[in-house]
């Protein structure tokens, strides 16, 4: 009886329920994890990486040391698998089908912009949230298309609330959180996040917290760039403008070395100081 | 392009039920409670608020929006929906102002978010809005409280008090029972406030009540406050109790089965099991996740 | 026929303008008020070709109100100037143009900064620290170029706003009212400049009730359902 | 453009570029802002000026920065002069029946590559329908481009170092300007050096 | 759905909007009945089958072909001008009066022309201009009351009425309509007047006049105007201002037509000869005047003699 219901488009079934959501939501938790802490002064994320394999060729990924030349900078459009720059104050981890995450990506950019164009000011985090979200809805409601299969983790920063978490699914629901996850495992992580957050966290700890909880989640006991995608948003030491960061492989296996999770042993080649990719000119986005 | 969807996903069934309408009724009735009162001069809506996860932000929650000064509204059903739905009807209150400066009137707006309902059950390609709506406010110029409620065919009418979403029959139902003219404020309140005390267990916490005055003023009651006119419905209900014991008592004596049966009949304790029709616990309310609120 | 003025000080910002409309030589009215009110901190006075005013002025307004409406926050100054702008810039290549001049006055709550904006009908958007629009143009921005100093208080920002008004009426061949308004961190403030003391009516008003908005400026939008 | 007036110049140096601006808007004859820079960063390697009819400074700003800001986002890489010369050209070419009044100058110092691992610095001009001229020497733009050709002949030569290119394009714009009724008001010079952007207010003719 | 929709900025601007989504937004949403009321009348105003010249610039083409715009006064179509109408508010309502002369050139066409457009019967339009303009215009925005209010089960207010009427004529802005009217009226805020002229002004005001004649009709009204007339006062104060309008304006005069509008809806009062008028006032000045000579010549107080 219920495949009357779903399987074609996204209607209603007889108890009022929305299969078609709930399948893609169900799509959601196979995907990799994404997991965000937010503190006072800025928001860690990381993300776990599902496509490894010892082949896979990441030298040409952003932050690859055969990358661009100078002024090619990993955090510009993050583009890895799983995180990636929205805005200049908006960052984004996606669980789900990363076809349809590209065309969301895609989407967000162009809102973000066409803010920007407009009213000559970063897009409010929650307005973009809504734009995406309001997309989303659109693809549970009009006939001969499916629900995008993504979730997404927002992390940014505006003028109006400060820093900002956001998480929104498949149905075009969204809500803010201090800390959260999303994908496999999500409902073991928040437990974890539950436990252990706590209202005054520095960004150190948020970062550390996110990288323990991630790799209790990930079920593997040594973390390392290959497996994982970081990234934080904070603020500029003296410019006060969002600074988003998204972290080259090097630079998230020193950082998690200090934090002893892991971390591949010898990488000579990226031992940098810790500013990285954002630290000179913050400007990713010129506004 | 649009030629290929026109194949309407709601059509008559043999027997003329507009399935995809009723099946989004359904959806309504999986979200949470959400009860209007019109008073004597004021106008009052109270929610039941899901409780916000320890590491949730509580500013995105939301179940009561203003569409322009003097019009609010609750929904109940799929939010995602009801966000949409809201901004039309954000939109046309400013346009209405753009094209005749006057605002729009309770009754124009509801009628408004009807139409754009009724649209949505009957055009190619789209499923109806899974949302039934509460809008509450003043006519300019005007000192009556408003009431209407739409639902997901695009009904709409006008209420003395009204229920939608989770238990809204039993809520209904106790509503009619309890419902006097011209309440002044506090008492159309506290009417609220019990009625949805009717489905949500947990008391003060789950409950948000706004209240608007006249024209214009609107404002949301404090925690505290409603904390308060739950202790006192409590405190009330527990007295009545105490009363009713007392004449069963007194009466035991004489004619005991028949005190038995009118106690149970006058029916002041919640009804067990409040999720009511589906008889679902709130907690555990399957597709929670697709965001029914 | 028409004369605006614009002036910022160290935590608020003052805008004038005249009230008379009408059509050709006819004075139809005397007590137009050409300020609109667009948010709890924001007001632009607007002047040009009949009609294409109020009807622009309508527009921004509204849009103004339903950005306020849906997010729960007004647009800021700086925003709100650039979708003017934007407006204006896309209306004068369009079919039918608006032909309207205004400066936009608004009050950042986020940062506690005043701003004013000297728009015209072709979109050009300056940033200033003081202007005038129609015939105040003339006459009075040499005044202003004279007596305005950085961080002016209220009383020294209403002394240079008086002598613009003064020269106006004294130079120019028609007779205006002026209508002005002040906003600060509380908000829009109407302010009488005829009377010899304009600010002592604001200052006694706001002893008595604080924040005693007379220009009807849109409440906010009630958090309806967000706190509590 | 005669309608806000405004100026702009650049002038190549040894391994460093200049680009400079005065800072009036007028309304006609009334001036009405002295802060309006027509100047504008791409990035720390990159700069373009937009002298011209003010509404359309603004709106073209906006547009490149949209596209910039895409293509930054898209192909992870900062645009190159060149590459973001022909973005301004085209983007002028779309309002061909309804041009822009606009006459820009672009300024930049290309990253060296691989195979072209000493790129000379780069500047260019147009039309206002996106013509492209790209100049050895030095480019001008605005109400005062005839008065800037004459002085410019004059002053520049080949292989200024950064302070010297500063003291050339600074000397070419307010000399210049001081003829053109409609420019001037205040200045802003920029010079782009491989390590750091060099950015100077100057102090000028206030008539 | 409707343009102002698109007037005002979109809810969700999706780049690559659904195409349902664009068919919902396109079908009239009055069809739906959910629009408060403007039957065909998209919502910024203009009607659907109103057909414009089909040039590229339908606005410079009628400049060029009408003597309204003072580009070519040669022009083939000679829109109509000349009148004085004027209306006002005082403590008892409304009082509207209007000459009924009209005039193509120096040639009288008629003298019994109704200026007064009677919307319904709590509003009505006064006409100057065009005269087609100003009759159509009015009569399609009394058609779009009568639907507002079977919509909306109450009276369209004051500022509503022409609210529309103002958006209609904004829409055609530049392409030669010629209309400045009063709407008049008496809804829930009180008696009410609004300026609507076809550049799209639209003023809310206590007094005000239009047409040729208006300058001579100020005269007379602004110097006799206070607010606590009675209604006698208040309607020999509008005839009196017309007939003053009637006698200097070449193009205004014939009769005065004079309504007051008052709570419950509009009163005719009278059609009055200016002609008549004229000499009846003449009269009586020379009257006052003769007897007040005589009561000085009589040495009897002359503040005494005050008809």
């Amino acid at each position: 009886m219920a495949r009357r219901y779903d399987s074609r488009t996204t209607i209603f079934s007889p108890e009022g329920r929305l299969f078609q959501v709930e399948y893609a939501m169900e799509a959601i938790s196979h995907a990799g994890t994404v997991l965000a802490v937010l503190s006072k002064e800025g928001i860690a994320m990381a993300a776990e990486k599902k496509v490894t394999g010892k082949l896979l060729d990441l030298s040409l990924a952003p932050g690859g040391e055969k990358m661009g030349g100078e002024g090619t900078e990993a955090w510009m459009g993050g583009g890895g698998e799983k995180i990636f720059l929205l805005n200049n104050n908006i960052l984004a981890g996606l669980a789900g089908i990363t076809s349809d995450a590209n065309s969301l990506v895609n989407f967000a950019r162009n809102s973000a912009q066409r803010h920007l164009f407009t009213y000559d000011e970063d897009i409010p985090v929650e307005m973009l949230v809504q734009r995406l979200c309001d997309m989303k809805q659109g693809y549970t409601q009009f006939g001969g298309l499916r629900p995008f299969g993504v979730a997404l983790l927002y992390m940014g920063w505006d003028p109006i609330y400060g820093f900002q978490l956001y998480q929104s699914d498949p149905s075009g629901n969204y809500s803010g959180w201090k800390a959260t996850c999303i994908g496999s495992n999500h409902s073991s992580a928040t437990s974890l996040l539950k436990q252990d957050y706590k209202e005054d966290l520095t960004l150190e700890d948020a970062k550390a917290l996110c990288l323990k909880v991630m790799s209790k989640t990930m079920d593997s006991t040594k973390l390392s760039s290959e497996k994982l995608e970081f990234a934080t948003m904070t603020l500029h030491p003296t410019s006060k403008q969002p600074l988003s960061k998204i972290y080259r492989p090097s630079e998230l296996d020193g950082l998690l070395r200090d934090l002893e999770l892991g971390g591949t042993a010898e990488d000579s080649v990226g031992a940098m100081e810790g500013t990285g990719g954002g630290g000179g000119g913050n400007v990713a986005i010129s506004t | 392009m649009s030629r290929s969807y026109d194949r309407a996903l709601t059509v008559f069934s043999p027997d003329g039920h507009l399935f995809q309408v009723e099946y989004a009724l359904e959806a309504v009735r999986r979200g949470t409670c959400a009860v209007g009162v019109r008073g004597k001069s004021c106008v009052v809506l109270g929610v039941e608020k899901k409780s916000t996860l320890q590491l949730q932000d509580p500013r995105t929650v939301r179940k009561v929006a203003m569409l322009d000064d003097h019009v609010c509204v609750a929904f109940a059903g799929l939010t995602a929906d009801g966000r949409i739905l809201i901004d039309k009807a954000r939109v046309e209150c400013q346009s209405h102002r753009l094209t005749v400066e006057d605002p729009v009137s309770i009754e124009y707006i509801t009628k408004h978010i009807a139409g754009i309902q009724q649209k949505y059950t009957q055009s190619g390609g789209v499923r109806p809005f899974g949302i039934s709506t509460l809008v509450v406010g003043f006519d300019p110029n005007d000192k009556i409280p408003r009431l209407y409620q739409t639902e997901p065919s695009g009904i709409y009418s006008a209420w003395k008090a009204c229920a939608i979403g989770r238990a809204s029959k039993t809520v209904r139902e106790f509503l009619e029972k309890n419902y006097t003219e011209d309440l002044p404020r506090d008492e159309a309140i506290k009417l609220t406030v019990k009625s949805l005390l009717e489905v949500v267990q947990t008391g003060a916490k789950n409950i948000e009540i706004s209240v608007m005055e006249s024209y214009g003023v609107i404002s949301n009651l404090e925690q505290s406050e409603i904390e308060k006119i739950v202790s006192q419905i409590e405190s009330e209900k527990e007295a009545e109790a105490e009363r009713k014991r007392q004449r069963i008592a007194a009466t035991q004596a004489g004619q005991a089965s028949m005190a038995m049966g009118s106690a149970a009949v006058s029916g002041t304790q919640t009804p067990a099991g409040g999720a009511g029709d589906s008889g679902e616990g709130h907690a555990t309310v399957p597709g929670e996740e697709t965001g029914v609120q | 026929m028409e004369c605006a003025f614009g002036i910022t000080g160290k935590d608020y910002v003052l805008l004038c303008s005249d009230m008379a409309a009408g059509r050709s030589i006819i004075r139809m009215k005397s007590d137009e008020n050409k300020i609109k009110a667009l948010g709890p901190h924001l007001a632009m006075a607007y002047g040009g070709e009949p009609g294409d005013t109020n009807n622009f002025a309508e527009y921004v307004e509204r849009n103004m109100r339903l950005y306020h409406i849906r997010n729960h926050y007004p647009l800021l100054p700086a925003s709100a100037s650039a979708w003017i702008r934007r407006t204006l810039a896309e209306s004068i290549r369009s079919r039918n143009p608006y032909a309207v001049n205004l400066l936009l006055a608004g009050y950042d709550t986020t940062t506690s900064k005043p701003h004013l904006y000297w728009i015209d009908y072709l979109g050009t958007k300056a940033v200033v620290p003081y202007a005038a629009h129609g015939m105040g143009v003339y006459v009075s921005l040499s005044t202003m170029d004279k007596w305005w100093f950085n961080d002016m208080n209220k009383r020294e920002g209403v002394e240079v706003l008086k002598k613009c008004i003064d020269e106006v009426q004294k130079r120019i061949t028609v007779h205006f009212n002026f209508n002005c308004i002040l906003i600060d961190k509380d908000g829009i403030h109407n302010i009488n400049i005829d009377s010899q003391d304009p600010l002592a009516e604001l200052e006694s008003e706001s002893k008595a009730a604080s924040g005693d908005i007379v220009v009807d400026a849109p409440n906010s939008p009630l958090d309806v359902g967000v706190t509590a | 453009m005669e309608n806000n007036g405004g100026s702009v110049v650049a002038m190549i140096g040894k391994d460093c570029v200049a680009i400079a601006s005065d800072l009036r808007l007028g309304n006609q004859a009334v001036g009405i802002a002295s802060n309006f820079d027509k100047v504008f960063p791409v990035n720390d390697k990159l700069y373009y000026g937009l002298p011209g009819l003010a509404t359309d400074v603004y709106t073209l700003k906006e547009h490149l920065r949209f596209r910039v800001n895409m293509y930054r986002m898209k192909e992870e890489r900062e645009i190159t002069p060149k590459t973001f010369t022909h973005l301004v050209s085209s983007t002028l070419y779309e309002k061909r029946f309804g041009p822009f009044f606009i006459e820009p100058v672009v300024a930049g110092l290309p990253t060296p590559t691989e195979l072209d691992p000493h790129p000379k610095p780069f500047i260019s001009t147009m039309d206002t329908i996106g013509c492209v001229t790209t100049p050895k020497d030095f480019a001008v733009a605005g109400t005062a481009a005839d008065k800037l050709y004459g002085v410019a002949e004059g002053l520049w030569e080949p292989d200024l170092e950064p302070e010297d290119l500063f003291e050339t394009v600074s000397q070419t714009l307010l000399n210049a300007v001081d003829r053109d009724a409609l420019s001037g008001w205040g200045a802003v010079v920029h010079i782009i050096t491989h390590d750091k952007v060099i950015t100077r207010t100057l102090r000028a003719r206030m008539d | 759905m409707n343009s102002v929709l698109t007037q005002l900025q979109p809810s969700a601007p999706h780049q690559n909007r659904l195409e349902e989504q664009d068919e919902l937004d396109r079908t009239d949403a009055a069809s739906w009945g959910s629009m408060a009321g403007f039957g065909n009348l998209d919502r910024t105003g203009g009607v659907q089958g109103m057909s414009i010249p089909r040039v590229s610039d339908p606005t410079s083409f009628l400049d060029m072909h009408t003597d309204n715009m003072s580009s070519n006064p040669d022009a083939k179509i000679k829109i109509a001008h000349g009148t004085t109408t004027l209306a006002f508010k005082f403590q008892g309502g409304v009082i509207v009066a209007v000459d009924s002369r009209a005039t193509a050139g120096s040639y009288v066409a008629s003298g019994t022309v109704k200026k007064v457009i009677e919307i319904n019967k709590f509003l009505l339009g006064t006409m100057a201009g065009g005269a087609a303009d100003c009759q159509y215009w009015e009569t399609y925005l009394g058609m779009q009351c009568r639907l507002y209010e079977l919509r909306n089960k109450e009276r369209i207010s004051v500022a509503a009425a022409s609210k529309i009427l103002s958006n209609i004529v904004y829409q055609y802005k530049g392409m030669g309509l010629s209309m400045g009217t009063m709407v008049c009226g008496w809804d829930k805020t009180g008696p009410c007047i609004f300026y609507v002229d076809s550049d799209g002004q639209r003023l809310k005001g206590d007094l005000f006049s239009v047409g040729s004649g208006s300058t001579f009709a100020y005269g007379v009204l602004d110097q006799g105007y206070r607010w606590d007339l009675t209604d006698e006062e208040a309607q020999e104060l509008g005839r009196r201002s017309i007939i003053a309008a009637g006698h200097r304006d070449a193009y205004s005069g014939n009769t005065c037509n004079l309504y007051h509008v008052k709570e419950n809806g509009w009163d005719f009062i009278g059609n009055y000869d200016v002609n008549e008028l004229w000499y009846e006032y003449e009269g009586k000045k020379k009257a006052e005047r003769e007897s007040q000579n005589a009561a000085a010549a009589a040495g009897a107080s002359p503040m005494a003699v005050e008809p």
